[in-house]
């Protein structure tokens, strides 16, 4: 089973480093992103299923904890990324935090140090020994500041001097909410092979999504109030460039409405949460939201090749979606309802 | 274990044990809160007799003492809701052991609140001028106001976990009701509504605690997020930060479930409850302390690197100002108290000892006081001008309304405890099984 | 003797519901068989085949007219008196939306709690006058057709 | 602003007295017969009478601006020649003078355990006619003043003639004695002359403080600053920092006591237009650069840069005078300044005797004491000192006064000499009494009543009269000296008579013997105590009045009570730290002087407000009779305690904060926020129909004499805070002078008044609309709906708004001293600046009955109308030809903090890097 994950990872890898090499600008930064955010994510909610002893996420277990060589992948692509690092304006006039040495180094560290942790959780949960909730602890910090850097440092900072101080923390949130919505599909995928039944458990990682996506809005809205209220040019620059000048401008409404306003609504409903159809929707829709406020976030301030983005999403895309399947094809049937 | 029944009945007479006759350090605490209140509110009326500068704020620092109060108490507010509606939803069975006097809290909390913006009014007799209604001219209050915001939120905070709490009392109401005599049994079968247990009750009042605990989760979120745009919608440099909403949840969260073991430790010793809440209860409040010490952590750090990453002249200042300037004793011991001494709570001997967690709270309710003192005063007196540079020191008007506050709490919370089951009867009960 | 105004009472919750189980099986008509319990039975629901409590449409009510009344109170505000205020515009959405929060929780639950007094008949005067108390025991109630 | 369109006079038909008629009744009858407004004009409307300002011997014109029967707020006369619409905070605080509390209201007279009891008029007058009877056996009296011009000097002269009373030289502490005795030697003319700044090209003055004291000072401002736009260049040097001292483009410091060295290098170094005679060259001795720099510390640099630029200037005029005419060395300075005035052909244009000051009167310091010491022996029989609020610089003129039978004072306040009386007659304000100033030749003022005293007082004048018996009253014989010049002193403000251009030559020989005969060598050691000029209290007398008191000095920030200015490096050296209240040796007496350290003051000079020099009995220069103003090798003394100055600048470190229209901070790479270009938002900013008003400010002339403030509190009713509340940063005031160090200048001088946003932080936080957006643009503040919760001053970036911590104290008959077009503010409300918005109604209303929209120019605010040296202007900035739209629109134009979007309505204009070289 690793040799059959590991394989279309190196692939995968291959192919993305050549297309960032061949690139020079940001067309394959939005593939990062995602995938950075889903595996992290993904791995992030097993993490915290183990210290809060959830059951919920038993059937799918062993597939999630099978991702980390996706994990390390991205530093590798990150490394291959950072060779355009002067579509970041602030190369121009480096300061001490944004200068590209420390730049590249911090957040290469970090994605190792995360993807280190995440083996070792993976190793410890699977043959369970006590280490794993101390690794699982360890492991849910590292996701939370990786995460954040890759928010201020890969994102933000194309803004330059303009922060926003929750961005790091609506990027994980973002990261578990991907992460949610892949636990679903794995959950549907369970119960058409019929290793699980459907059950309260799957009704839960409805609801979490549910919750999420009302989490989520909180997070938007808590920002983009902040914005809009101070009045602040240089802060407004922000979203002014991306909600009224940006040429995505029209796409800039699916966000709220697949990440927030179709999940919550929908979801109000007991039958809804139970429903694969209304699930694969919502997950999907959860996935597409926040590729576009990816793409979003870095239109105005970036060039991107369609072409190459599209690309760079199937190199890494691709193996995930394959290590997944392959996980949940080899899962044995679980005891218990799903 | 013996037939359930036993048990129940073993647990009704203890809980009711506890509404019996007050004893002399009953009556003696709850002399010594009145009169603190008492004498609070008299500080008021000289304040505002003679005018607010009797307080210590001055300009530019225009709040102090009375705003971090007004936070804090809400923030105390905010475990009450969490403990019954959150850790309903997620089904986690330790709450039935706190979530009567976590609640009854929460009421009592919101009501001290309630006071704090009407003390710092200058014109605290206009205070029903925030209120929304149209005055003769048919001038209707300011909705974009963030204080008008407050006002819906604390109000609708109020009254849901009002209706919430009752909904819990209702069944432990017909249980007093049922062991009660004479006049007591009277008030109670009234308050009870006539309540049986019928299946035709349960099966609404189940959806109703659902649907209450459900509305009560997103309350609990946004109240304590509109008192942080409380700042965050001025450009005051460390109050205008997009992080506050979800930094003050936390933080809300944090220094409320601290006051529950402040309070549930003293009052399971006193009230002979140890059959019925034990350490692992303790323990996992504990849980959730580590959890939200550990955001507020984050938040902290974050504040602080995104003012140097901006390289923002106001934002690095005022960051270097918190840490170093008049005022750095109290930011030391607030990050102490908040971040550092929480850290002990991974070692689980620790999280299981009791007189630690005591102690640990306390530490973290001043710790969070002094948050809150910290962001609104350093944040203040030292602006964008540097001619309107000044510090603030609080008057003993200030301190004195500030104790009465608590004086006011804890008469509240005292007189509960003999009124009304400490212990969620019904859902230890049925939690017990 | 008859099987009008039969009461069992069972100190074990597992006892009770099989004499339930048993008594519905002998097709006795669910609507004249009551009972009380110190704790909520969801078993029970299952067993008298009681339908869910339509409770949820005053939840949803509420917090239905709670958002409408929140923007249309704010809006209606500033255009029966226009204030500029900070150079915000008139109708602030973003600030209004926090409002009609707030009263979306708050009459929803409101009407929750109505909803809850309504179906299930409190404050009833004969209960609070004459209560019947369960004494923790599990009580199973059977009514005579003259009750009906 | 056409006055003549507002201008009403008092119709007053002289009420002939009937000579013997008492006093009491004259009175009557006087004021009977002066109108009272009350009655003739609606009670809100203005009425506006023309008069003199007699708070400093400057005499500006001003207008009184009264309602209800009393004066509420004083103006500039826009059309007289001293200050032209102009005037300082001294003449705009002097209603609290007027209202002031502790006014003596009756006569008093000393009673047997030394208290003060009431006495009639009549008995008190009956004393004093007694005791000059009885004076005629041999004993002397003597009547001493202030200085005294015009009716009143004529008066006097009489009164002493026909009583037997000797008149004592007036006593001023700036008496120009350094100045006068030097023109006197040069030119044979003991004078002050008019120098003519404006004319100039190359202004030099040493120690000259013309913005705070020097003989006129809201005339020079005004001169200067007309300078400014023909590019006027101008060396300032003096040992000690001064307001003055930071407007010039070139401040330098120089030794205390070195000056003289200074003004001889540049007489010898400088080509003369008008070569000087050998005999006085010789008599200055030679010094060579070096020398010159050893001795007053100014670097060869600027040496050579100082002879370069007054050579190249055709019209060069150097001025000496304050502190560096009031030392040892202060006549040489004055000399050779003269020297200086002659050889490059200022003298009789530039320097002009036909428009000398009038100070015949006055004597020097030192020429009292030689009469006092006359005095001592013989014995005194009646002595009168009228308007004096010091003796002190006069070494037993207290013990004279006290020694003598009868000491009668007329005065308005228990000053200090009023120790030494027995009597006390009351005299009325110059806004209660007739009267006129000779300011300087050629020029004449009335002074005329504005309405009936408050109390029961006098004019000095009518005091005179009755002792002598003299027929008619005081207005009548002022009336009679304006007849006899050919004026009616009922139409005119004031009369200008053409004056007759002096020719001077230069007395060669007791001018070369001066300068040998007064030169010192030794220029004084080091530290130096300096009396520096005050700009609030000239030379004490104003500290009375509490406004004054208010408004923070704008050098040091400090408001309340006296403070030792000293540098950073002295602190140090010295060991001590601000506020600590330490002794200085120089003064010997048991005062303590709480420490100022202030990084822009000079190294090893402590600088004391004059108004202390009131107080101290500073020692005399033998050449001149000047006070002494610079003390060498003082020490400070024992550090007796520490206490919390009243500061009212929390740092005056504004660098890269954009407060300053310096380089705004902005990390690299991000381009400032330009000017006037409004940036990409959410939402658009509020347009404006009609008004958009706004205000500029030329930081270039901007003195920071506050005239501005003291405006603003008259005009707006804001309440005083006092000195408690201070030191908790609680003033009021709405309009504030910000000292900012800065490269560029010592100080740099920030008036910063509510910003009345486009995008307002502080309205959208108020829950209840106290404050909104109004069409004209103004940011609306409405008191009576204010709740006070001071979330609105937490968000103004400006901090301009004032919260009324208590209900403002207004002691009778200060409640007098309101306006009635502004509401006072209760306690517990928000208060600010509103660009005087009764002034915008009041204008917006005469324009509409006339159906127009407001012209540019016809009216402004308290703060404009008040500056002395034009540099605010207000108007509408919807008008392309307003005055306000040029400024806003010119060159280096700057709004406070403009990265924070708030679209402030204020411009402040200045030159980058003015002054090349800046402070050295």
């Amino acid at each position: 089973m690793k040799g059959a994950s590991v394989l279309p990872a190196v692939v995968g890898g291959v192919v993305f480093v050549v297309l960032a090499l061949l690139t020079s600008d940001a067309s394959v930064l939005p593939a990062l992103l995602m995938v950075a955010a889903v595996v992290q994510g993904l791995y992030a909610i097993a993490a915290a299923a183990h210290l809060a002893e959830g059951r919920w996420i038993l059937p799918a277990r062993k597939t999630i904890l099978s991702l980390h060589p996706l994990l390390l992948l991205l530093p590798i692509a990150f490394l291959a990324y950072s060779k355009n690092i002067s579509v970041y304006s602030w190369t121009e006039h480096p300061t001490f935090w944004l200068s590209p040495v420390f730049f590249i180094a911090r957040n290469v560290v970090m994605l190792l140090i995360t993807w280190g942790l995440a083996f070792g959780f993976s190793r410890a949960a699977l043959c369970g020994s006590e280490r794993a909730s101390m690794l699982a602890v360890l492991y849910a910090f590292a996701f939370v500041f990786n995460q954040s850097f890759i928010a201020f440092d890969w994102v933000m900072s194309f803004d330059y001097p303009w922060i926003s101080t929750l961005f790091g923390g609506y990027f994980f949130i973002e990261a578990m909410f991907l992460g949610l919505a892949t636990l679903s599909f794995l959950g549907m995928r369970l119960m058409a092979q019929g290793k699980a039944e459907r059950g309260k458990t799957f009704m839960d990682t409805s609801t979490f999504l549910f919750g999420w996506s009302l989490l989520w809005a909180g997070q938007l809205f808590a920002q983009f109030l902040v914005i809009w209220y101070g009045n602040i040019p240089e802060e407004q620059l922000f979203l002014v460039r991306r909600i009224v000048d940006s040429p995505l401008r029209q796409m800039a409404v699916c966000i709220p409405l697949f990440l927030f306003v179709i999940p919550f609504t929908t979801l109000l409903s007991r039958a809804a949460k139970a429903s694969n159809v209304v699930m694969t929707v919502i997950a999907t829709l959860v996935f597409i939201g926040v590729f576009i406020e990816r793409l979003l976030f870095i239109i105005p301030v970036a060039h991107m090749n369609a072409i190459v983005v599209v690309l760079a999403l199937a190199a890494l895309g691709g193996p995930f979606g394959y290590v997944l399947k392959q996980g949940v094809d080899e899962e044995e049937v679980t005891a218990g309802p799903v | 274990m013996s037939s359930p029944r036993a048990y129940f009945e073993k647990l009704e007479i203890d809980v009711l044990a506890a509404m019996g006759k007050p004893s002399i350090g009953y009556l003696i605490a709850l002399a010594v809160s009145a009169t603190c209140f008492v004498v609070g509110m008299g500080l008021w009326g000289y304040q505002m007799l003679f005018g607010m500068g009797v307080a210590g704020i001055r300009h530019p620092v225009g709040w102090g003492v009375y705003i971090t109060d007004f936070v804090f108490w809400v923030g105390i507010a905010h475990s009450g809701t969490l403990i019954s509606a959150v850790l309903f939803l997620f089904r986690a069975k330790f709450r039935s052991r706190f979530n009567r006097s976590a609640e009854a809290m929460t009421i009592f909390a919101v009501m001290t609140a309630g006071l704090f913006p009407l003390i710092h009014l200058g014109r605290s007799w206009f205070a029903y001028w925030l209120f929304p209604y149209p005055n003769q001219r048919e001038l209707w209050v300011n909705f974009r106001s963030p204080l008008v915001w407050d006002v819906f939120a604390v109000s609708t905070y109020l009254t849901v976990s009002a209706v919430f709490f009752f909904v819990g009392l209702v069944p432990d109401l017909a249980v007093v009701r049922g062991r009660a005599e004479g006049i007591r049994k009277k008030i109670y079968a009234a308050f009870s509504l006539g309540w049986i247990g019928s299946a035709k009750q349960w099966i609404h009042y189940n959806q109703l605690y659902i649907f209450l605990a459900a509305l009560a989760t997103p309350l609990v979120i946004s109240v304590h997020s509109v008192v942080s745009w409380d700042f965050a919608m001025s450009i005051v440099p460390g109050w205008h930060t997009t992080i506050f909403a979800p930094y003050f949840v936390a933080g809300a969260i944090f220094s409320g479930t601290a006051m529950v073991l402040t309070l549930m430790i003293p009052m399971r010793k006193i009230l002979k409850l140890e059959d019925h809440i034990n350490i692992g209860h303790f323990e996992s409040l504990a849980k959730i302390l580590l959890f939200t010490s550990l955001i507020v952590g984050y938040a902290y750090a974050v504040e602080f690197a995104l003012a140097f990453y901006s390289g923002h002249t106001f934002e690095i200042a005022h960051f270097t100002y918190r840490l170093l300037g008049d005022y750095w004793a109290l930011y030391a011991l607030m990050v102490f108290s908040n971040v550092l001494l929480p850290l002990a709570l991974f070692v689980k001997k620790l999280r299981r000892n009791i007189p630690f967690l005591f102690v640990l709270s306390i530490f973290v309710n001043i710790g969070m006081w002094l948050e809150r003192f910290v962001i609104i005063v350093t944040s203040l007196s030292k602006e964008y001008d540097p001619y309107s540079w000044g510090t603030y020191v609080p008057s003993m008007v200030e301190v004195g309304i500030t104790i009465g506050s608590f004086g006011l709490f804890f008469t509240l919370f005292l007189i509960f405890t003999k009124v009304l089951p400490v212990l969620a009867i019904t859902e230890v009960k049925e939690t017990a099984l | 003797m008859s099987d009008t105004n039969r009461r069992w009472e069972f100190e074990d919750e597992h006892e009770f519901l099989e004499k339930l189980k048993e008594l519905v099986d002998q097709g006795t008509p669910t609507e004249r068989l009551d009972v009380i319990t110190p704790i909520p039975v969801p078993a029970t629901e299952e067993i008298l085949k009681m339908k869910r409590s339509p409770l949820r449409f005053f939840t949803l009510a509420g917090a239905l007219t709670g958002l409408s009344l929140g923007f249309a109170f704010t809006i209606f505000t500033v255009m029966d008196w226009p204030i500029i205020t900070g150079g915000k515009p008139l109708v602030s959405l973003p600030p209004f939306l926090i409002i009609a929060f707030a009263l979306t929780i708050l009459l929803g639950s409101l009407a929750s709690f109505a909803g809850f007094l309504i179906l299930g008949k409190m404050p009833s005067i004969s209960k609070i006058q004459n209560p019947i108390e369960h004494e923790n025991m599990f009580i199973i109630m059977l009514e005579d057709e003259a009750a009906q | 602003m056409k006055r003549r369109d507002f201008v009403k006079f008092l119709g007053v038909t002289p009420g002939a007295l009937a000579g013997s008629g008492s006093l009491a009744d004259a009175q009557e009858r006087l004021f009977e017969n002066l109108l009272r407004p009350k009655q003739q004009d609606p009670a809100d409307m203005w009425v506006v009478h023309q008069t003199t300002c007699t708070e400093c011997p400057a005499g500006c014109g001003v207008l009184v601006k009264g309602r209800e029967g009393r004066p509420v707020k004083l103006e500039g006369d826009p059309d007289h020649p001293i200050n032209r619409g102009g005037l300082c905070m001294r003449g705009q605080a002097s209603l609290g003078r007027l209202y002031h509390q502790e006014r003596l209201r009756e006569p008093l007279a000393r009673g047997a355990d030394g208290s003060w009891e009431p006495i009639s008029w009549n008995a008190a007058l009956d004393r004093i006619s007694n005791a000059l009877v009885e004076s005629r056996g041999g004993s002397r009296n003597v009547y001493l003043s202030s200085r005294t011009t015009g009716s009143l000097a004529q008066l006097l002269d009489e009164f002493a003639a026909s009583l037997n009373v000797e008149r004592l030289p007036d006593l001023e502490l700036f008496s120009y004695g350094a100045l006068r005795e030097a023109y006197d030697v040069l030119f044979g003319r003991r004078e002050v002359p008019a120098y003519h700044v404006e004319e100039a090209d190359l202004l030099v003055t040493v120690g000259a403080d013309l913005f705070e004291s020097f003989i006129s000072p809201v005339r020079f401002a005004r001169h200067v600053s007309e300078g400014l736009e023909h590019h006027l260049d101008w060396y300032h040097l003096e040992p000690q920092l001064t307001m003055t001292g930071t407007n010039a483009g070139h401040r330098i410091h120089l030794h205390a006591g070195s000056e003289q060295w200074l003004l001889a290098y540049l007489l010898k170094s400088a080509q003369p237009r008008s070569p000087l005679p050998a005999r006085v060259l010789d008599a200055v001795p030679d010094v060579t650069i070096e020398q010159a720099f050893a001795r007053t510390g100014v670097t060869p640099e600027q040496l050579q840069g100082l002879v370069a630029a007054w050579d190249a200037a055709e019209h060069p005029l150097v001025i000496a005078g304050g502190v560096s005419t009031a030392h040892a060395g202060g006549l040489p300075t004055a000399l050779l300044a003269g020297l200086l005035q002659e050889s490059s052909g200022a003298i009789g244009n530039l320097v002009d005797f036909g428009e000398a000051e009038n100070y015949d009167s006055v004597g020097t310091p030192g020429e009292l004491v030689d009469r006092v010491v006359d005095l001592a022996s013989a014995n005194v029989g009646v002595c009168f000192l009228s308007r004096l609020h010091t003796l002190a610089p006069v070494a037993g003129l207290q013990e004279v006064a006290g020694s003598a039978v009868l000491t009668v004072g007329l005065t308005d306040f228990l000053y200090p000499p009023t120790e030494a009386c027995d009597l006390l007659l009351p005299i009325s304000h110059s806004l209660e009494s007739w009267g006129d100033v000779e300011t300087y030749r050629g020029l004449t003022s009335v002074v005329r009543p504005a309405f009936t005293p408050l109390f029961d007082t006098v004019a000095e004048g009518d005091i005179l009269l009755h002792l002598m018996a003299a027929p008619g009253n005081w207005e009548d014989y002022v009336a009679r000296q304006w007849q006899a010049a050919g004026a009616d002193v009922e139409e005119q403000p004031f009369l200008e008579r053409p004056t007759r251009p002096v020719s001077t030559r230069l007395r060669a020989a007791p001018t070369a013997d001066r300068l040998a005969s007064s030169w010192t060598p030794d220029t004084l050691e080091e530290p130096v105590l300096a009396f520096s000029p005050s700009v609030r209290f000239f030379d004490g007398r104003s500290q009375v009045i509490s406004l004054l008191n208010e408004i923070p000095d704008p050098l040091t920030a400090v408001s309340y009570g006296w403070a030792l200015s000293i540098s950073e490096d002295d602190a140090m050296m010295q060991s001590v730290e601000e506020g600590h209240v330490v002794q200085v040796s120089a003064l010997g007496s048991e005062d303590f002087f709480p420490v100022r350290v202030h990084p822009a003051f000079d190294f090893a000079v402590l600088s004391l407000g004059m108004e202390h020099a009131a107080t101290a009995a500073l020692p005399i220069d033998a050449n001149t009779g000047e006070l002494i103003r610079c003390i060498g090798g003082v020490e400070l003394g024992r550090v007796r305690d520490s206490a919390v100055l009243t500061v009212l600048s929390g740092s005056m470190d504004a660098s890269g904060r954009g407060v300053l229209p310096n380089d705004v901070h902005h990390p690299p790479g991000v381009e400032a926020h330009e000017p006037g270009h409004e940036p990409r938002r959410l939402y658009p900013t509020p347009e404006h129909e009609t008004y958009r008003w706004a205000m500029a400010i030329d930081l270039d002339k901007c003195t920071g004499c506050s005239a501005c403030v003291a405006a603003c509190y008259v005009e707006n009713n804001i309440s005083i805070a006092g000195p408690d509340e201070h030191r908790k940063g609680r003033e009021m005031s709405w309009i504030r002078i910000q000292p900012y160090l800065d490269g560029d200048r010592p100080i740099e001088f920030m008036p910063v008044m509510c910003q009345q946003c486009g995008n307002a932080p502080c309205e959208t936080v108020c829950p209840v609309y106290a404050t909104y957006h109004n069409p004209d643009g103004l940011n609306a503040q409405v008191y009576n709906r204010c709740v006070g919760t001071r979330y609105c001053a937490n968000n103004c970036p400006y901090k301009a708004r004032r919260f009324n911590w208590f209900a403002g104290q207004r002691p009778e008959p200060m409640d007098l001293l309101v306006n009635p077009d502004v509401s006072v503010r209760p306690k517990g409300v928000m208060e600010k600046c509103t660009f005087c918005v009764q002034r915008i109604r009041e204008a917006k209303d005469h324009a509409k009955d006339e159906d127009r929209i407001v012209l540019d120019g016809e009216f402004t605010t308290a703060c404009a109308q008040s500056c002395p040296s034009g540099a605010i202007v207000f108007g509408n900035l919807l008008d392309e030809n307003s005055e306000v739209y040029r400024w806003a629109h010119s060159e280096n134009v700057h709004r406070i903090l403009e990265g924070l979007g708030t679209e402030p309505a204020v411009y402040y204009l200045r030159q980058d890097n003015r002054g090349d070289t800046g402070h050295e």
